[in-house]
């Protein structure tokens, strides 16, 4: 086995006297295609917040191949290759999917601080940009206001935001958080054309699109891993089934 | 050495606790209901002037003209609430801003036009002139009296909100206005009550304010810096917070031109700028 | 064919987005009506075009960055004082003074800005605004360099190129305020429609995006700070130039307020917004006031209320709905 | 080339228009003020001093007819007056500026005037370089040092103290205020003690009364403008109990001024200020002046503002009498030039080196008078100029 893309060395948060992350250690290699459940209030989001940098961890550390950034800045790690999706929208409701995207594409080469050229000369970024939402279906709606499209397609455009930034490894927190079950299947057929190397752990709750998608599992509860494997041996395990199938289906 | 100290911490704090009045009530609607009310300084100007027409014209004694004061602005504001503000509540802060202070253009002309430019002198009963000795000292008669007011509105105001049916409905329309609602909180009549509060302490506060600041046409713009800067120091919809902000302010202004005289005009705006930088969200802010 | 076709091609859509409308042709020849029909009110119009660059420089940083402040007339005031203060050193020339002035402006503007990017919200407002205040302060009690209330004396500018004087009726003064708010106005377009006036954009639309696109979104603000602090010094600066006086009133909290509430008028984050919200703000002043000098302001107000009330996005907001609403 | 041959055209239409305004048999007089703001009350007196010197002697002078336009600044904004000036000058088509409150107004136009070659009447504005700023400028009001350095001299001469400490409001006139009272108090043989400026933002004096106590001077001098600050400044001063006769305090006028007085009550007895007019002074065209005043103004007191409009219309008209209604600014200004007369304020000449006031400055002190507190003359300096103008 290959080192791994990113690693978490016991992360540990607390809010007062809530511990939200403990001592959570997991490895995702190059290519790996990782689910992330648990119950709510599990801490995933916080989780995922810890390892992209929106929230600082109190201990523990971060190794981005191989490096530390435990106290790297969200947008430098965004540069080193670690970008995420947010589960509630945060998208440019007064832009255009196109600007939005061409946006994301200058700030990844750095051309987002030239105020004296105007953002046609970028041509490659907006090819790039136009080609990213093409892939993602979105390529009829680039020129549309935001505000304007369709739930699903801000779920899209979500993602094609996070793709923009040419990401090594896509931290996804429930892509299809609110799309109807057919939309969602469409929207990880997306997902699973993705290159191969690149490295992507989700959050989903639907347990069919996690194990079709998924090649491992971990498995988090109470802010901490209670279990880390293949799928089928996730099926099967007695706590998973008590803890997180019995809750959800109680 | 140590007494002059005191004595000119003592002329600080009544001071502040002023701006507190003048401003608490501003601190709550906008940590409330998220609205820029501008328009607060005219509400106190409001009450100032309902001072002057009271004892006046109407020959009330000082203290009786204050609930008047406060009582005539509540009902103003409310009467402005109901009608014209709550269209603007989902309007956009930029929106709210530009309507409140047209309205601060409009309440200094009408007061010009009524009252005229001159500064209103009122007459105080005589135990609130001169001053009352203790322990060797000379404190102001007035200023006692507006920490004593001060300190009474903020036990009110913090015991009504702790304890009272409309306080725990007010908190929890700070907290969760949705959350509120769907408790059956009416958070409609919840506003127009917290704003009517509100205004009539911005008027109580113009009133208290004639002897120590005077009244005039300008009041309501000329305050307004000094009620933001209050809230904002303090944080949101903090009333303990606008207590210590305005007591800290009232002091440190008096206490910079006292030992730093060459610093006077400068000390109050560099200690905000300086908090907020340290404390965006104010002393005792909760966003 | 041709439209669907235009349609799916992002590259000229974004161009057409850049592009001058036939509206903004006709406003530019239109501000050339004073000097032919309207030559009694040169000195106004003057005046309204520095207002109107001060404005813009204030609707980079709010209607484009989101930046909201109560402060601006700092930069707009040391602006003015720069140059003023600089014909007094010997230097009169006017384009070299205004260009320094703008310079100098910025740089205070990049310092300050350390500051700025920092906060939000209300702290943000009330930083700004304090930082203003403490500017004024500073000029008043520096009264050996600035004069104090009495303003700076001795202000000395020389005639453009050698040649064009500062005439009573204002001709020059008109003609020169002009061209700079032109060119504030082009520059002000470039930035906007560059991937840097992009990326502004995004930071007023989702600040908590902005870093998870890897963007270094406080040095876009710093810029951009900086950018508007220069063009306020420079509107500054043409105040200066053509009145020959400063006065501490340049730095006032007033005109800060003023200059956002002729912002808001016009519409935020259109740049016509800040020229349309300061000519008719100012030329409604102007109108009342000589009817009303005492209570003109009350009619300043119900505008202010009744804009509100009818057009929540700014006068220019609600222009381009209208024009859009028969549009289609 | 077309542009310039364009701008010529408009250039003479313009012209014409306003040549066609001075065909007419009308005088026209530009009045700019801060009408509106925080000093609008200064403008208010004023214009009510024009307005009862027109309703008393008429809109017809030398056979032509007085037209007023009113010009707000809003505040002491000189780029604003500057701008107004020229308006009224190209626009209105006026003849004469006049007002000026505050003095960036007057500087702000002043360039205009000399530029324009109109009269210009200052009526108020008080800072001793605006004359100096064009041949035609007039004023009929006073200057900061005019008062106070006579009153400095006073203070030590006749007002007997040996030292005092000094107070002033942190802007300009605060600052020429207390460097003349320094001299003239200083000159007649007296030391300051201290000095202090308070800022202009909310007037709360406690401190730098204490810093004052702290010194305990036998005097304290004060200059703060009018409105909200001396009622809060005289309280602040009785509170520490720096009260005549054991501690005097003088003051320029504003400091008692009578709603000043009305709301600091008891405490107010015993301020000396100066000032180059009193209401209260008894003589018969004051007397007369008054009671008018008061009659026209809903019982409103007269003031200095509105004796410096008052005296400057009739500065204006007595000047225009002269030259037949012609309104050349330079025949104007030579017929002011040593002009006399008797104003509400007493005997008063038009300096003809300096084109400022020379005038009796008055030497006040609060006393009650039938149950009532009011400003009582217990000195008189006659003729005196403005000591500035000496030096340059």
């Amino acid at each position: 086995m290959s080192e791994p893309v990113l690693k978490t060395e016991s992360l540990h948060k607390s809010f007062g006297s809530l511990e939200v992350t403990r001592s959570v250690s997991i490895e995702l290699p190059r290519g790996a295609r990782h689910a992330l459940i648990g119950p709510n209030g599990a801490g995933k989001t916080t989780l995922i917040n810890l390892i992209t940098g929106q929230l600082t961890p109190d201990s523990g550390r971060i190794l981005l191949d191989g490096a530390d950034i435990t106290a790297t800045p969200v947008a430098a790690r965004v540069h080193r290759g670690l970008t995420r999706t947010f589960q509630i929208n945060t998208l440019f409701p007064d832009l255009t999917p196109i600007e939005a995207v061409t946006m994301a594409v200058c700030e990844r080469e750095g051309k987002a601080s030239q105020f004296w050229r105007p953002l046609t000369a970028h041509a490659e970024a907006i090819g790039e940009a136009f080609e990213i939402l093409t892939r993602l279906r979105l390529g009829d709606d680039a020129m549309r206001t935001t505000r304007h499209l369709p739930y699903g397609k801000q779920r899209l455009l979500e993602m094609a935001l996070a793709l923009a930034t040419k990401p090594k490894v896509l931290l996804l927190d429930e892509p299809a958080a609110g799309v109807p079950k057919d939309e969602s299947a469409m929207l990880f057929s997306v997902i699973a054309a993705l290159p191969e190397d690149m490295t992507i752990l989700f959050i989903e709750h639907d347990m069919s699109i996690v194990f079709t998608f998924a090649t491992r599992i971990v498995v988090l509860v109470s802010g901490g891993v209670l279990l880390e494997d293949e799928p089928d041996v996730v099926r099967s395990d007695p706590r998973v089934r008590e803890v997180y199938l019995g809750q959800a289906h109680g | 050495m140590i007494g002059n100290l005191a004595i000119v911490l003592f002329d600080g704090l009544a001071f502040g606790m002023l701006l507190f009045v003048l401003s608490v009530g501003l601190s709550v609607t906008l940590g409330l209901m998220n609205f820029v009310n501008l328009a607060h300084g005219a509400f106190a100007m409001l009450g100032g002037y309902a001072t002057v027409v009271a004892t006046r014209e109407l020959g009330l004694p000082f203290l009786w003209s204050l609930p008047v004061a406060f009582i005539v602005a509540a009902l103003v504001s409310v009467a402005f609430e109901r009608t014209l503000f709550r269209r603007l509540y989902r309007a956009g802060e930029l929106n709210q801003v530009l309507f409140t202070i047209g309205l601060v253009f409009v309440a200094a002309a009408s007061a010009a036009y009524v009252f005229g430019t001159a500064q209103q002198p009122i007459e105080l009963p005589e135990f609130l002139r001169g001053v009352t000795e203790f322990a060797g000292f000379r404190f102001g008669s007035y200023r006692i009296f507006l920490i004593v007011v001060a300190l009474v509105i903020t036990g009110l105001l913090v015991l009504g909100l702790e304890y009272t049916r409309f306080g725990a409905q007010v908190r929890a329309a700070v907290d969760n206005q949705r959350a509120a609602q769907g408790l059956g909180i009416d958070v409609d009549s919840v506003f127009a009550m917290t704003f009517a509060l509100g205004s009539g302490l911005a008027g109580l506060g113009g009133a208290l304010a004639i002897e120590m600041v005077g009244l005039d046409p300008s009041f309501g713009f000329h305050y307004l810096v000094y009620m933001m800067i209050v809230v904002s120091v303090g944080g949101l919809g903090s009333i303990a917070g606008s207590f210590v902000a305005a007591s800290l302010l009232g002091v440190a202004d008096v206490a910079g031109k006292y030992f730093v005289p060459e610093l006077g005009a400068f000390m109050i705006y560099l200690v905000m700028v300086v908090i907020l930088f340290m404390r965006p969200q104010g002393l005792i802010g909760k966003r | 064919m041709l439209n669907a076709r235009t349609a799916a091609d992002p590259h000229a859509w974004l161009r057409r987005q850049a592009r001058w409308s036939p509206w903004e042709v006709v406003f530019w020849l239109a501000t050339i009506i004073p000097f032919y029909f309207f030559p009694t009110y040169l000195t106004l119009a003057s005046q309204v075009a520095v207002t109107a660059l001060f404005a813009i420089s204030v609707d980079l940083v709010l209607g484009y960055a989101g930046i909201i402040t109560l402060g601006h007339a700092m930069f707009f005031g040391l602006g003015a004082y720069f140059a003023g203060l600089l014909t007094k050193t010997g230097w009169g020339e006017p384009l070299s003074g205004l260009v320094l002035a703008g310079l100098f402006a910025a740089l205070i503007g990049f310092l300050v800005s350390f500051i700025i990017v920092r906060v939000q919200h209300l702290a943000l407002l009330m930083i700004t605004l304090g930082l203003g205040l403490l500017t004024a302060e500073l000029a008043n009690s520096l009264g050996w360099l600035t004069g104090g209330t009495d303003g700076l004396q001795g202000v000395d500018v020389w005639p453009i190129f050698s040649r064009f004087e500062f005439d009573l009726w204002g001709y020059t003064a008109y003609a020169y305020a002009l061209i700079v708010l032109f060119i504030g106005v082009v520059a002000s377009q470039r930035i906007v429609h560059s991937s840097f006036g992009l990326s502004l954009r995004g930071v007023r639309e989702n600040l908590t995006r902005m870093p998870a696109i890897g963007s270094p979104y406080r040095r876009h603000l710093q810029i951009a700070y900086t950018i508007s602090a220069g063009l306020a010094g420079i509107a500054g600066a043409v105040l200066t130039q053509t009145t020959e006086t400063v006065s501490l009133d340049s730095l006032s909290f007033q005109r800060s307020a003023d200059v956002v509430v002729m912002l808001i008028l016009g519409g935020t984050g259109r740049l016509y917004g800040a020229i349309l919200g300061a000519a008719i703000f100012m030329i409604a002043r102007d109108q009342l006031s000589g009817m009303n000098p005492q209570y003109w302001y009350f009619w300043i107000g119900v505008l202010l209320m009744v804009v509100v009330l009818v057009v929540p996005n700014g006068i220019l907001g609600g222009l381009s709905r209208l024009v859009r609403g028969r549009g289609t | 080339m077309f542009a310039r041959i364009a701008a010529v055209l408009a250039l003479g239409v313009g012209l014409m228009w306003s040549a066609q305004a001075n065909a007419q048999d009308t005088i026209k007089i530009g009045l700019i003020m801060a009408y509106s703001g925080p000093f609008a009350d200064t403008a208010n007196q004023m214009q009510a001093g024009i307005d009862l010197y027109m309703q008393q002697h008429g809109d017809e002078v030398a056979g032509k007819k007085i037209e007023i336009i009113k010009k707000d600044t809003g505040g002491p904004k000189a780029d604003e007056a500057k701008r107004l000036a020229q308006e009224l000058i190209v626009r209105d088509g006026v003849d004469i500026l006049a007002g000026f409150t505050l003095t960036p107004e007057a500087l702000g136009a002043a360039a205009v005037a000399d530029q324009a070659k109109k009269f210009m009447v200052v009526m108020n504005a008080a800072t001793s370089i605006i004359t100096e700023k064009s041949p035609y400028i007039v004023r009929t009001s006073m200057t900061i040092p005019q008062l106070n350095t006579a009153f400095g001299k006073w203070a030590y001469e006749k007002g007997g103290v040996k030292q005092a400490y000094t107070l002033v409001a942190d802007y300009a006139p605060g600052v020429d205020a207390s460097t003349a009272f320094a001299k003239g108090f200083t000159d007649a043989g007296g030391t300051i003690v201290g000095a202090d400026k308070s800022p202009m933002g909310p007037p709360d004096f406690s401190a730098f009364v204490q810093r004052i106590k702290d010194a305990s001077p036998e005097a304290v001098f004060v200059f703060i403008p009018g409105g909200a600050q001396p009622p809060a400044l005289g309280k602040a001063l009785a509170e520490r109990g720096l009260t005549p006769p054991n501690t005097q305090i003088f003051a320029q006028g504003e400091l008692t001024f009578p709603e000043a007085i009305k709301s600091m009550g008891d405490t107010a007895k015993g301020i000396i200020t100066t000032f180059n007019y009193t209401m209260e002074r008894d003589d018969p065209i004051n007397n007369a002046f008054v009671k008018a005043y008061r009659d026209a103004n809903k019982g409103r007191s007269p003031d200095i503002y509105s004796v410096g409009g008052y005296d400057g219309m009739h500065l204006i008209y007595e000047a225009l009498k002269k030259t037949g209604g012609s309104t050349d600014a330079a025949a104007l200004v030579k017929a002011s030039e040593g002009m006399s007369w008797e104003s509400p304020r007493g005997k008063m000449v038009i300096d003809p080196e300096t084109r400022d006031v020379i005038q009796t400055v008055y030497i006040r002190k609060v006393e009650e008078v039938d149950g009532q507190l009011q400003n009582v003359v217990i000195d008189e300096i006659p003729d005196v100029k403005d000591p500035l103008h000496g030096a340059k």
